[in-house]
């Protein structure tokens, strides 16, 4: 399946709008194993995408996926900028000439993490629900379950990359606030494809 | 060649405070920063490293940061500049000093770059 | 045991740069700064060393500096004070970080020192 | 041979005149291969010291060089302050009970340094004027050619010690700034025990 202009705005629109309400539950998280912010800049990066759709309505799927990449590179101020920001640039890179199946879609945006953040799953990070949503995608197995599975994977790993890293063994025990707001941004994704 | 100085640190007050040091040792050399989120608070911004290297008045740039999204801010620079930029995973004063020191007498990269090895850390 | 951070740096900013930066992944330590000298120019102040040790809370201070006259300066103030303090000679920057998000979160000395060990530059 | 107050605190304050008038010299020499501070910053050392004679007149050797150490501990600010610092804080508790013959009493310095800058002879420091100078004493040879002689050999050397070392090869061919201050210290003691 494809997700089309229409859908892909509502689906950003959906991230966008979770991302301003779960500001402080992923502030909390990033508490816990990193330095406190993640809540706050991805809810800068929230809202710069949403004056960017105000200010220029995105007429194609590149130009969406671009403007929510940019947005998000320019002001969300940590990892997570760029780390969201390449997956998104990617994956409007690659709808240019022809929009792409869902699954090939979310790894183009995962392979982006990887290539940006030089990590893999396993890592404790996104990526870690990025992944694994892509494989459901593939497998035509993408459903809440999945989702809730793939985040809670990050509970018991040790970090290996980002902020967390630093912590090594007492990373042990919390949720990636990454893998949270990448949770969030598939559960959007699930509302509007239907599951 | 003149090599210019970059340093990219999550905090304005350590890029500004790097650049006061490094000066001192190396006076004629070009050295720009990027300190801060857009706000000037802890973080990084894509859009100050862009200002740093447009001011940047180096034939070539050595680049230092300090962690995790200075760094990957730097390379997303570094995919859409047509400047030649080097980065060094090497402890951010310590390596900023030593490149400064060096290029301010116009020795030459490769002697600088083994200056720099020891003090990579990652 | 609660550990201290304390941080000697020739510049005032880069000082309270790195406090900002690890206060925010460690909020609950004590991090006292040394930055400059007694007229804020770059440099190194016995006094302002003295200060900072003082002024810390921390049951043994974990302490960073930068470049030479921090770290003889550093070494004259172990010679003088009753404090248990820690020097080593990692990377400022990152060494506080690494030093500060371990103690945060109460990790033994051992493992903290064991973490500190590959940024050993000095 | 031995020195006694009254001729030792006209060798530090002959000491402390050299350095202001030499202030720009040493900015000079330290330009070349350092942050070009250190006669600015012997300056404020030097004057540290005058004040801190002016305010309580030092009754004994040991006072004297423990206000001359704490005048430059407190005062100078770069690397030379605790060098300097030390070498007269480890002479004037050399001196507590007895004084030393002036051969002993460099040794003493010279030792103090090497204990603070964790260097030799060899590295172009301060030391590569000190050691010679107190070598020449136990041997009667004291004179304005050793010091010469010892200054002079700072200049082919590569640093290995201090900010100069970060120049390695490139630091050869200029004196060492903190030598050249040495030299001037030894000079006024010359002056003072007449060579
Ligand atoms: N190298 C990396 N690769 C993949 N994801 C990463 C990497 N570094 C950090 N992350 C993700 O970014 C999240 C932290 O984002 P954020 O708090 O906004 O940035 P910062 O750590 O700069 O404060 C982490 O929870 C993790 O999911
Ligand atoms: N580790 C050391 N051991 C001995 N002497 C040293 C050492 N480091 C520096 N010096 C001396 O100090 C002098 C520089 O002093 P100064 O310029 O005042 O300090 P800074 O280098 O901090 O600016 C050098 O010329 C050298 O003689
Ligand atoms: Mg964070
Ligand atoms: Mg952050
Ligand atoms: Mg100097
Ligand atoms: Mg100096």
């Amino acid at each position: 399946m494809k997700i089309e202009l229409a859908d892909a705005k509502k689906w950003i629109e959906s991230f966008v709008k979770k991302l301003e309400d779960e500001k402080s539950t992923l502030n909390e998280l990033d508490t816990a194993i990193g330095d406190g912010d993640h809540g706050t800049n991805m809810d800068r990066g929230a809202k710069a995408v949403t004056d960017s759709f105000d200010k220029k309505e995105p007429g194609n799927l590149a130009d969406l996926y671009k403007a929510t990449a940019f947005a998000m590179i320019q002001k969300v101020g940590g990892a997570s900028g760029p780390l969201y920001g390449t997956a998104f640039l990617d994956m409007s890179k690659a709808v240019k000439e022809d929009n792409l199946e869902l699954a090939d879609l979310i790894q183009t945006g995962t392979d982006g993490i990887k290539r940006r953040g030089e990590s893999d799953t396993g890592m404790k990070t996104m990526i870690d629900v990025w992944q694994p949503i892509s494989e459901a995608l593939k497998n035509d197995k993408f459903n809440q379950q999945v989702i809730d599975d793939a985040l809670n994977s990050t509970k018991d790993m040790v970090a290996t990359k980002g902020r967390a890293s630093y912590l090594e063994e007492k990373s042990k025990g919390h949720l990636d606030p990454g893998a949270q707001s990448s949770a969030y941004l598939f559960e959007s994704l699930l509302e509007v494809i239907g599951g | 060649m003149k090599y210019g100085i970059l340093i990219v640190s999550h905090s304005p007050k350590i890029a500004a405070g790097v650049k006061d040091l490094i000066s001192q040792a190396a006076p004629d050399l070009s050295i720009t920063t990027a300190g801060g989120t857009d706000e000037d608070k802890i973080g990084s911004s894509l859009e100050k490293i862009q200002q740093a290297v447009d001011d940047n008045t180096g034939d070539e740039i050595l680049a230092f940061y300090d962690l995790g999204s200075s760094k990957m801010n730097l390379e997303m620079l570094l995919e859409m500049t047509d400047k030649k930029i080097h980065k060094y995973d090497v402890a951010l004063v310590e390596g900023a000093y030593t490149a400064a020191t060096l290029a301010e007498v116009e020795t030459p990269l490769k002697d600088i770059e083994s200056n720099l090895k020891p003090l990579k850390i990652k």
